[in-house]
């Protein structure tokens, strides 16, 4: 779960970090008043959970209350990559005079988290990873040892910061790593962090991507949540169980298992077709779910077709069988479908599936063969 | 035997008065895996499935010289699970629970590190020596004996895989599921290793699926230290970046972690990589 | 530093631990009014920080709020071992069953904080120690790693507890141990935890001794000292930054250094005397601090006689020299001395005493024997 | 050389700019140890004492091929100190501060239990190896060259018997104080095992006090390990119970670990303990 520039930059301050003065405003009218009451310029900030909102026109700086109230009647209501900002954030605007790279992740190779900085701020860490590698410094933490100001005070000076600015990089580099524990995420970033008149740091731009296993344990960021950020089938797929990321094709897939799902994905393209979704209906689905997942392929309009693969190990594939078989009662179609179970109870689902005339395939090929023809037919 | 689990193995299950737990004590059973006993705090005394529950793992241990866990509880209570088992003398820990917080799994790693404990998992479907111990939930009726090795990221697409051999009479020594999690107990150099050295292994087919670096840390290791030919599979050629596709290890981030450079690794080291499971069956009987 | 049974009852809370429901009074007027809200028979509690308070009569059970009125009355002003009781706790009467032995130590030769449990409560964990070790359950806890669930869980069925109590003791032990970590205790203890009606567990009593060392990182903590629990030298001594022990004899001691401080003290024994005192002025004391702990060994009466013994490494005999003769100036006595300067500007601090005709000695037992003699003499 | 510090030792003090570094560090080199740089975080850059003055102890290991650290710093930022001193290729690490928090020594001990580094320490006054190298707080001019090993849980009491023993013309080989805290980096049994196999030393004298069972253990060590002659002393016969004694190690609890204990194990095993410092030079000089 992502949470917005707003939110994360709140968690920051909670934890020692300095952030710009602002406040969150969902009308030009609080616009204004946000902006009169910080005084001198402000930057108004599109707060959407997508990145390149400055290139999309999203972000912007007014040097006055007037220019703030139009700027953000302007960017209130922008579409951004499919997202409509409904909320702006006007921040006080900072006389920047050099961007810092700062977050932590988790390195999967060393397992343990990592701090990751880098001289060159306010472009993509992965951008400067191609561009100037040799740029990034990273600090990896042992968990139970924590992050010691040592650790900190050496990075500081590997990243070549002046001297004037260690002590505070130290309370932020502490800071951040203690609000990426703290909210168990698996990422935590500053940028940039920005060097600002009179030789202070200021986190100017954050973000905190929070980790979903995770969020039982932190109720209070799950109410962070910005439904408005999700699309219904997303917010549909969420409440379900299942595991769902829509794709430009029009072979809807429903598979149980995340890599079969893929690989069914690459087999229905080996196959000249394009798979419309990754949809994982996880292990033990009963057909209540198989229901819902339908439905939610079904909402693309774009799909042509719909292949269900299912390998049945603790998944039942009469369960699965007869879950197609109500979903289509429940939101009739005359989109093309093929189905292939086996595994645990195949027989049954496949007679199932025959009583109904429903057309299925014995091999995954073969299937994802049919599904793509079928689509093409339609 | 071949790796891992066999005829050797004393399994106790954690959670096994649990739905998940029990039903695949049961099925572990009757494919002839010896299961000595279950863990589940509070209802030790009772029996399930013909076995005895402990309250414990250190008292089921002691009772039941038992040598492998297998971890079915929910995933607040994996992480604890897990160091429990470690703590009290089991050499081989099998977790299956989906959706440990990573953090947790950072700290169960960073406490195996000097402990002479093999885990596998997070988020995996166990492992199968067939005709000797299933220790998972991997369908068993789709082995086969024989020497072929299997390590894979995955679950069902494993048992596809595992199918298509079958189906090509091709038997398998050890299929090992080190599931997707981004932080699991032991990688595909591991299990690779384990395959090397193991007499019963002839080939090793490998399964994995995009994010991380593991496939290409393993086509480093095939090219310096294995001697047994090496087939792969590769999921995730048409995933997008930016998308997690169901496990929370496959996820493409900051350009890493692609089925493309995966596929290049593995075939620069020699690697055969198949398209289909199928293709994957046909590489290793030596049709392709 | 030693927190009062209600102090560490009430982190004890905080942190998730069951306890009676009570409140602290200053007068019987106060215990009468919380006696009746509270309702039912209640315990009355001196807080004074030694132990064996119930065998001195400084804890009662009161059946109604009249005989809590009475009993307060009767234990505030009370003298126990020295210390003049000003408060009591007024916590509901429980209806004790069983009494376990809950405990977090350092354990100094594994380095690391050790749980210790007994099911024989109620009395000092040091007696059980001695009579039943094999009762005393030992869990020792590595820092990084924590506490889990697990070792808690073991711990209680070690203990032999029903299954009933596990997940509350669990908690309890969980609690326990968090509350040591988050005050930097060197002592957390609950004394007993008992079994109550309802099969649920209570901490009944409770003591936290604070890490003198880490009490800069806990002003709030700090904030709980009771220096109506200091003797005025003590206070003095606290706040001279000087160690200082009173002991029972008639010889004062000024030594640098603890080890050499114990080891004067055994040598004034040897050569027939009793030490007054144990007092280290630790490293490169200056002037005034002499003067203080000059100050604070003259305001014993028993003394009779006063031994320095200095060996300057960091701190410099004419320093010290200097210091007794201006502590001399502003508190004339005439209890003889002697001082035994060597090492570092040992002439010179010799010269100085010598030409203000002060008695003294090379050697330590020297000295010794002279002090022992004077103060026989005086 | 005899154990420890002498003419190989390259020393870099942390907190060299503070009072107490700067004054120490002085002495240190006066009596001729080999100070090759100071730590000060945010003076890197700048000479003190005639050494180059750095921010980190990394680039100060870099820049100087320093393999000993003491540490001088104040007690709230010494467990920090410890860690990157040990983080930085320093091998032998002696920490002077007082008063560090408990679990702060809690922590830098399991940090440390995996490197490959000593501790000595803290709240210690260093060592010295007589005509060789000081390092720490002890006065120079009180040493002699020679061939008894000294080991002591006390500061001043230390250079009592250091004294008394030069009074008698024995020299020492090297002086150890380990500290007077409860959780301390080297123990006696740390010590007399390096005293044992060197070649320097011929006897050793070991000065104990009030608290814990380390005395206690040097006796089973000494009985079990050691060939050489040890003659001892233990502070605090008179002091009361449940009282610590200046040293936040020095407190007699529960009835564990009075002086009478402690020399009733070390006579036990043949240990001679003198009453008082004079004592335990005749008894070294094979007087008594």
């Amino acid at each position: 779960m992502k949470l917005h520039e707003y939110q994360s930059k709140r968690i920051f301050a909670e934890h020692g970090i300095p952030i710009p003065k602002g406040e969150v405003a969902t009308s030009s009218d609080e616009a204004r008043e946000i902006a009169r009451k910080l005084g001198g310029p402000v930057v108004i900030k599109s707060q959407v959970l997508v990145g390149g909102r400055g290139k999309a026109g999203g972000v912007k700086v007014a040097k006055n209350v007037d220019e703030a109230e139009e700027l953000a009647d302007q960017i209130l209501g922008m579409d951004i990559k499919g997202l409509t900002v409904d909320k702006v954030l006007i921040d006080e605007a900072a006389d920047i005079r050099e961007e810092i790279y700062l977050g932590v992740v988790i390195d999967r190779a060393l397992q343990k988290p990592v701090v990751i900085a880098s001289a060159e701020g306010g472009v993509e860490i992965e951008e400067v990873a191609k561009t100037n590698p040799e740029a990034i410094k990273r600090l990896p933490i042992d968990l139970p040892v924590g992050l010691m100001d040592y650790h900190a005070r050496n990075l500081a000076y590997d990243l070549g910061l002046r001297r004037v600015f260690v002590n505070q990089f130290i309370r932020i580099v502490k800071g951040l790593y203690q609000s990426f524990i703290d909210t168990d995420a698996s990422l935590a970033e500053i940028n940039p962090l920005v060097i600002i008149e009179g030789e202070k740091l200021l986190a100017v731009d954050g973000k905190i991507v929070l980790d979903d296993s995770a969020l039982y344990r932190h109720p209070e960021l799950v109410e962070l949540r910005d439904i408005q950020e999700e699309t219904s089938s997303e917010r549909e797929a969420r409440l379900a169980g299942l595991s769902y990321v829509k794709l430009d094709g029009e072979i809807g897939c429903m598979v149980n298992g995340a890599g079969l799902a893929m690989a069914t994905m690459d087999i229905v393209k080996y196959y000249g077709g394009a798979p419309a979704n990754f949809l994982d209906i996880g292990g033990g689905a009963k057909s209540d779910k198989v229901a819902a997942a339908l439905r939610i392929i079904l909402s693309d309009s774009k799909v042509k077709g719909i292949l269900f693969n299912i390998f049945g190990g603790i998944t039942r594939c009469d369960e699965v069988a007869r879950g197609i078989l109500e979903a289509l009662n429940a939101v009739p179609t005359d989109v093309p479908m093929v189905a292939r179970l086996v595994g645990t109870n195949e027989e049954e689902g496949r007679q199932i599936l025959a009583q109904a005339n429903f057309p299925s395939a014995s091999s995954l090929g073969e299937a994802a063969q049919k599904a793509v023809n079928l689509a093409k037919g339609a | 035997m071949a790796i891992l689990v066999g005829k050797d193995t004393r399994l106790i299950v954690q959670g096994i008065t649990g739905r998940e737990g029990g039903f695949h004590t049961e099925q572990m059973i009757e494919y002839g895996t010896t299961v000595v006993g279950g863990v589940t705090p509070g209802k030790g005394g009772e029996w399930s499935h013909g076995v005895p529950v402990f309250d414990t793992v250190k008292e089921a241990v002691n009772a039941t010289d038992a040598n492998t866990s297998i971890i079915y509880v929910p995933a607040r209570f994996a992480a604890d699970a897990i160091m429990e088992a470690a703590d009290s003398g089991i050499k081989l820990v099998i977790c299956i629970t989906e959706g440990i917080p990573v953090l947790d799994m950072v700290r169960v790693q960073s406490f195996l590190v000097h402990k002479k404990v093999r885990l596998i998992g997070p988020n995996c479907p166990g492992l199968t020596t067939p005709g000797e111990a299933k220790v998972g939930i991997m369908p068993g009726h789709i082995h086969k004996q024989g020497n072929v090795g299997l390590v894979s990221r995955s679950g069902t697409l494993t048992y596809e895989v595992v199918q298509a051999l079958t189906d090509k009479d091709i038997g398998q020594s050890t299929a090992v599921g080190i599931g997707g999690d981004p932080i699991i107990g032991s990688t595909f150099i591991d299990i690779l290793r384990l395959f090397e050295s193991d007499p019963l292994t002839d080939q090793v087919v490998l399964i994995g699926e995009i994010g991380g670096t593991d496939e290409q840390k393993a086509a480093r290791f095939i090219a310096e230290k294995m001697t047994k030919p090496v087939t792969a599979f590769i999921a995730g050629r048409t995933a997008p970046p930016g998308k997690r596709m169901g496990h929370a290890g496959a996820i493409i981030q900051g350009g890493e972690g692609t089925a493309a450079e995966k596929i290049k690794a593995l075939e620069a080291v020699g690697v055969k990589v198949g398209q289909q499971p199928e293709e994957v069956a046909d590489i290793v009987a030596g049709l392709i």
